[in-house]
């Protein structure tokens, strides 16, 4: 399997394996592809997560993961791609649904969007919250002042 | 004075069909305060026995075993603040549960606690029930619709449907009942509540067995219909409160809030006593054909006072089983008493009983007469009461389509079965005569 | 127009909700004079059968439910924020935060997790004490389901039995550990506490009392008419609908997909034990229910296999004082009593995690509800809420 | 069977009647109007116990009031009611309106005019309360072997219901 994707991508796509768990770490221009043929041909049916991690000092700020699992060959594989901020990467909605919210959780926690996202809102965070808690260079005390005081009217909006 | 209360208590008649408007007024009085306090009683009986079928033990803290429990709400639900919403239709949100209130205290009226215990007999008792009853749905619809909120106007959608077709089961099952009257020996058919009862004496069976298994179908047919009427589980779909929080009484709070609990009671209470009027002999004691003359008469009337006199004894028990902590002191004394005054109640009931047996025609007799009568009628309408309470502690709830499914593809056709059928069993005869006619001619 | 309409409506239209609700498709052509409305109602946050505070946006036409929408968040408390400035050993005793009613489940999905991406393995003993406290909680949080669940459908009784059950399962975890909800019970490496004497006997006598009591709830339901009625063909799901939503656990299972994760990739000693894993066919309410209802006495098997087979030995293994893994991510699920849980870790060599990632299974199954009460009625909606079994902490996190 | 305080009730009862029917027509609020109607048929059931007229009384109150007004109030819940609220209650339909409402009140006057002479003179017997159920029963289908009065009519009007309800099930059931 390895093989062939690294064959046909080239460069653009990477095998690696940590501690018994294998990932692919991809090109962003691969991910609607690759995740399409994971499931097509490799039969990755079920989207486990869809999550992503911070990193501020790199120029392409973004790690966005996802995780898949195949009942058929009970096994497990993690995809991985770096985007840079204010990038945004295709939906892997049509190809999970499952996948929605998951995707809505990013957007929401880490402000990435995803393009063809049928519902692209926050999920977890009130629709007009400014600022995505799981950025580092958000504090762990930092909140939304302003939000706090106009929706639940408490005076020092903490 | 007693010469005017021998006269009354002497008569056969009710008050009602007397003409004396003063005995009436008493007796709509003792009704109503007597069913207040039924509703009361019923409230902890049905919190206790929900409890102990719950393995918990319900209320215990105010008065022993929480006996004072009931007044500890009342008191409450007068004392909290009356909520209206402001967007709510203020006049409509006021009168509603003054109209579920209202129907269901108004059919006390024809109900027969005794041949003449009953505030009037009304010829068409029993139609008058049910139309009267069927007025109570209007204040459900009407106050889940003034709430001008969407649970309670889902939960008044809801029981009007539901009311309006468990009445047409229900109103089937009682013609069927009705036509029995008609097919005695020789007895005519009527509607009053009082000559129906009297009627299952003259035909020597209770309607539940007449024609069986026909009557017992209905009778069933109807004790189905009515939990569906009073909104019960399991089909109180109207207060559903995993769904609806609670229905149509969602919006109201404090004594507004207790009316709606005092009618939707009260209405329990009046349709168990349909039922034990039509099916099950009303205020007739068991056997009183069979077993009849003075001794059995005697053996019978002790009934009431052995039920107060186990319930003091329970009392006791109690008293006695009571943990002898400092805490429980002032309850094991409230027990204690309690168990007195219902000890006192068994004498004064054995003493009447005991009296009433020696002298026939005093006054004495006439109050044992009384007393028998509302004690069976009593005894088998709270049979009732404990199935409503068995059945909420069962039972999960039906959904509304299946609810109606089962109104109208499954009771509907029944009961209508039950109908033609009473009919062709009760004039076989005359069909067999008309048959054997024709054959000839 | 669409004013007039919209003040056709009761108040109880939420009016703030105007953006949330919006991909509801709100806006339907506008019908003839004297038609009937579509409602829109808004269940909860506080409700009493949503189970905390999940609010769901329902679209009804008369009681038919057209849409829902799940406004969640409310309890969100950023547990991976916190994970982010938190020690792995500090860290530890939040994840019982998230799913309170199976904490013992999250305890050992994290400690696992960071056990795999530090290379240590626990030692057996520690591994049955896991196994056992595990399939305990497994029990009790499947009968805090049905009774709560019980509840929605109307039937008041079983929540008192389950309730009364349950409480046996806290009280062994009380006397383990000194917590009954969020207990804290492990840690990275194995297990802190040894078992308290007679440990094995409580367990012991535990699965006595407890295998006529799920006959109790099974008499009171399995064979009930109404419970029948209200749960078969209730928030059906398709095997493949539920496979593409990534629904998992129970709900997965009892769409007929045979996946468990204690036998699929077993983790802790799971290999060890023999137990089945039910399936159901038609992936209604009513297959969940028997689904679980058999769970928790394949737990209880486990146990009894367990407390049999429980060695002596040590109960640490040896793990640094300070947790330092080195750089690396690691992908960690376990069976917990709701789905597959599972944890992401990047590590960066230091002593906190750089990101913590919780896979909730709640959450995810919680997606799922939408396409199973489509078409069905209010009534259904709560059922399909209970059947779920979803717990807010872990799907706000 | 002394009747008590007769003028009392009847004007009483019928005050409300009228009082009530004027309100079911002037309230803007369907639900309110619906609310008036139930109180004139109360009355109207007051005035036919007065009448010696139990079942009849019974089965306004069973049927009209404690079903059909049910549903009426089913279906104003279902409907737009602020919006029928805003229109104007009295379109540009009230000239008809008003001539009929003329006419019928000239059609009573005028009997009213020429008095009892209209009507037979023949005493109206006086029934017992008692009977009047049997009484209905034996117009309505017969008794002793003979048919009622009425019996025909009362057989056709049902056939007429029955069409109806055929008729209702037919326009709401999509698929039979």
């Amino acid at each position: 399997m390895v093989e062939k994707y690294k064959a046909q991508y080239g460069s653009a796509l990477d095998a690696q394996s940590y501690l018994g768990q294998n990932y692919f770490t991809v090109d962003r221009s691969l991910i609607p592809d690759l995740l399409r043929r994971l499931r097509d041909d490799e039969r990755f049916d079920y989207c486990v997560d869809v999550t992503a991690a911070h990193y501020p000092k790199r120029e392409k700020q973004f790690d966005v993961f996802w995780i898949l699992y195949s009942f058929d060959r009970n096994e497990r594989v993690r995809v991985k791609t770096q985007i840079a901020d204010g990038e945004s990467i295709p939906s892997s909605v049509p190809i999970w649904p499952t996948a929605n919210w998951l995707e809505r959780e990013v957007y929401d926690m880490f402000g990435i969007k995803f393009d063809g996202h049928p519902d692209m809102r926050r999920i977890l965070l009130p629709e007009d919250w400014k600022g995505h808690p799981l950025r580092k260079d958000y504090g762990i005390l930092q909140q939304d002042k302003e939000w706090v005081q106009i929706n639940l009217g408490i005076e020092s909006g903490q | 004075m007693i010469q005017y209360l021998m006269s009354y208590l002497g008569s056969p008649l009710t008050p009602g069909q007397a003409g004396n408007q003063l005995w009436a007024l008493i007796y709509v009085m003792i009704i109503f305060t007597g069913v207040s306090v039924a509703v009361m009683a019923m409230n902890w009986l049905e919190r206790k026995a929900l409890a102990h079928f719950q393995i918990r033990l319900g209320p215990m803290r105010v008065g022993p075993h929480g006996l004072l429990q009931p007044i500890a709400d009342a008191i409450k639900l007068a004392l909290k603040e009356d909520i209206i919403p402001t967007e709510a239709d203020q006049f409509v949100f006021w009168i509603a549960p003054l109209i579920g209130l209202i129907a269901s205290f108004t059919v006390y009226i024809v109900i027969p606690f005794g041949p003449s215990q009953a505030v009037s007999d009304m010829n068409i008792g029993i139609l008058f029930m049910l139309g009267v009853s069927s007025l109570g749905a209007l204040g459900i619809v009407v106050a889940g619709w003034a709430s001008n909120s969407h649970y309670p106007l889902i939960g008044a959608l809801r029981s009007s449907a539901q009311m309006v077709s468990y009445e047409v089961a229900m109103g089937l099952a009682v013609v069927s009942a009705i036509m029995m009257t008609s097919l005695g020996s020789a007895s005519t058919g009527t509607l009053s509540m009082i000559q129906i009862v009297e009627s299952q004496q003259q035909q020597g069976v209770w309607f539940l067995f007449k024609f069986f298994p026909l009557g017992l179908i209905a009778f069933v047919v109807f004790a189905i219909a009515m939990v569906a009427e009073t909104n019960r589980a399991p089909f109180d779909m109207a207060e559903a409160e995993s769904e609806l929080t609670a229905g149509f009484h969602t919006e109201y709070s404090g004594l507004r809030w207790s009316l709606f609990m005092l009618a939707e009671y009260a209405a329990m209470i009046a349709v168990s006593s349909i039922a034990v009027t039509l099916w099950l002999g009303g205020w007739m004691r068991p056997f009183p054909n069979l077993l009849s003359g003075p001794t059995w008469e005697f053996i019978f009337s002790l009934f009431p006072g052995l039920t107060f006199a186990a319930l003091a004894l329970f009392a006791f028990i109690g008293t006695v089983r009571m943990p002898s902590h400092s805490f429980f002191k002032i309850q094991k004394i409230g027990l204690g008493a309690f168990g007195l005054v219902l000890a006192f109640i068994a004498l004064v009931l054995f003493l009447i009983a005991i009296a009433g047996h020696n002298s026939d025609t005093s006054i004495a007799a006439r109050f044992r007469e009384g007393i028998d009568y509302v004690y069976w009628f009593v005894l088998k309408v709270s049979i009732f009461m404990y199935l409503f309470i068995w059945y909420r502690a069962t039972w999960p709830r039906y959904r509304f389509d299946q609810l109606m499914r089962i109104g109208w593809k499954v009771m509907l056709p029944i009961s209508l079965g039950v109908l033609i059928l009473t009919a062709i069993v009760g004039i076989r005869q005359e069909i067999w005569q008309a048959i054997q006619t024709l054959l000839k001619g | 127009m669409n004013e007039l309409k919209d003040n056709a409506l009761p108040n109880a239209v939420v009016s703030s909700s105007a953006n949330s609700a919006a991909h509801l498709d709100l806006d339907t052509p506008d019908k003839p004079y004297l038609a009937s409305n579509e409602l829109i109602i808004n269940m909860g946050p506080q409700h009493p059968a949503t189970h905390g505070v999940l609010r769901v946006i329902l679209k009804l036409d008369g009681e038919k439910v057209l849409g829902t929408e799940c406004v969640i968040g409310y309890l969100h408390r950023g547990v991976e924020k916190i994970a982010e400035n938190r020690t792995y050993t500090m860290f530890n005793p939040y994840v019982d935060r998230m799913d309170y009613v199976a904490a013992v489940s999250n305890g050992l999905g994290y400690c696992q997790a960071v056990e795999k991406l530090l290379n240590v393995e626990a030692p057996p003993r520690a591994n049955y004490i896991r196994v056992i406290l595990t399939e305990l909680n497994r029990i009790a949080s499947h009968q805090l389901w049905l009774g709560t669940h019980a509840l929605d459908i109307g039937a008041m009784t079983p929540l008192f039995y389950t309730f009364r059950d349950r409480e046996e399962i806290l009280k062994i975890f009380e006397k383990y550990c000194g917590a009954r909800l969020t207990t804290h019970a492990f840690r990275i490496g194995g297990c802190q506490y040894e078992t308290y004497a007679g440990f094995e006997k409580e367990v012991k006598n535990f699965l006595a009392f407890v295998a006529p009591k799920i006959d109790e709830y099974e008499e009171l339901l399995t064979t009930n008419r109404i419970w029948l009625e209200r749960t078969k063909n209730v928030g059906t799901i398709s095997a493949e609908d539920a496979i593409a939503l990534g629904v998992t656990g129970p709900v997965l299972r009892a769409s007929g997909v045979k996946w468990d994760i204690r036998k699929a990739q077993p983790y802790a000693n799971y290999a060890d034990f023999d137990f089945e894993v039910p399936t159901g066919k038609n992936g209604d309410t009513y297959d969940r229910y028997l689904v679980r209802m058999v769970e928790m006495r394949q737990s209880l098997r486990i146990i009894e296999q367990a407390v049999n087979g429980i060695p002596e030995g040590p109960i640490m293994a040896k793990v640094p004082k300070v947790i330092k893994p080195a750089v690396g991510e690691i992908y960690h699920s376990i069976e917990s009593p709701k789905g597959e849980l599972g944890y992401f870790i990047v590590s960066d060599g230091s002593t906190q995690p750089y990101r913590l990632r919780v896979r909730p299974p709640s959450f995810v199954n919680l997606q799922a509800l939408d396409v199973m009460v489509r078409g069905q009625l209010v009534a259904d909606v709560v059922a399909v809420i209970g059947t779920i079994d979803i717990v807010l902490g872990e799907v706000d996190r | 069977m002394v009747p008590v305080a007769t003028p009392f009730f009847f004007y009483g009862l019928a005050a409300a009647a009228i009082i009530s029917g004027l309100m079911v027509i002037t309230r803007r609020n369907a639900v309110h109007s619906a609310l008036a109607l139930i109180v004139t048929l109360l009355s109207v059931a007051g005035l036919y116990l007065m009448l010696y007229a139990p079942f009849v009384a019974g089965v306004q109150i069973i049927v009209y009031a404690g079903g059909i007004m049910v549903l009426f109030l089913f279906v104003i819940m279902l409907v737009n009611i602020e919006r029928a609220s805003k229109e104007r209650r009295f379109n540009r339909m009230w000239p008809v309106g008003l001539v009929a409402s003329c006419a019928l009140l000239a059609l009573f006057l005028s009997a009213f005019s020429k008095g009892k002479d209209m009507l037979p003179r023949v005493p109206v017997p006086q029934l017992s309360e008692g009977i009047n159920t049997q009484q209905i029963g034996a117009l309505l289908y017969g008794e002793a072997g003979r048919m009622g009065t009425y019996t025909f009519a009362f057989e056709i009007a049902s056939l007429l219901l029955l069409v109806a309800i055929l008729g209702a099930v037919i326009m709401t059931k999509k698929r039979i």
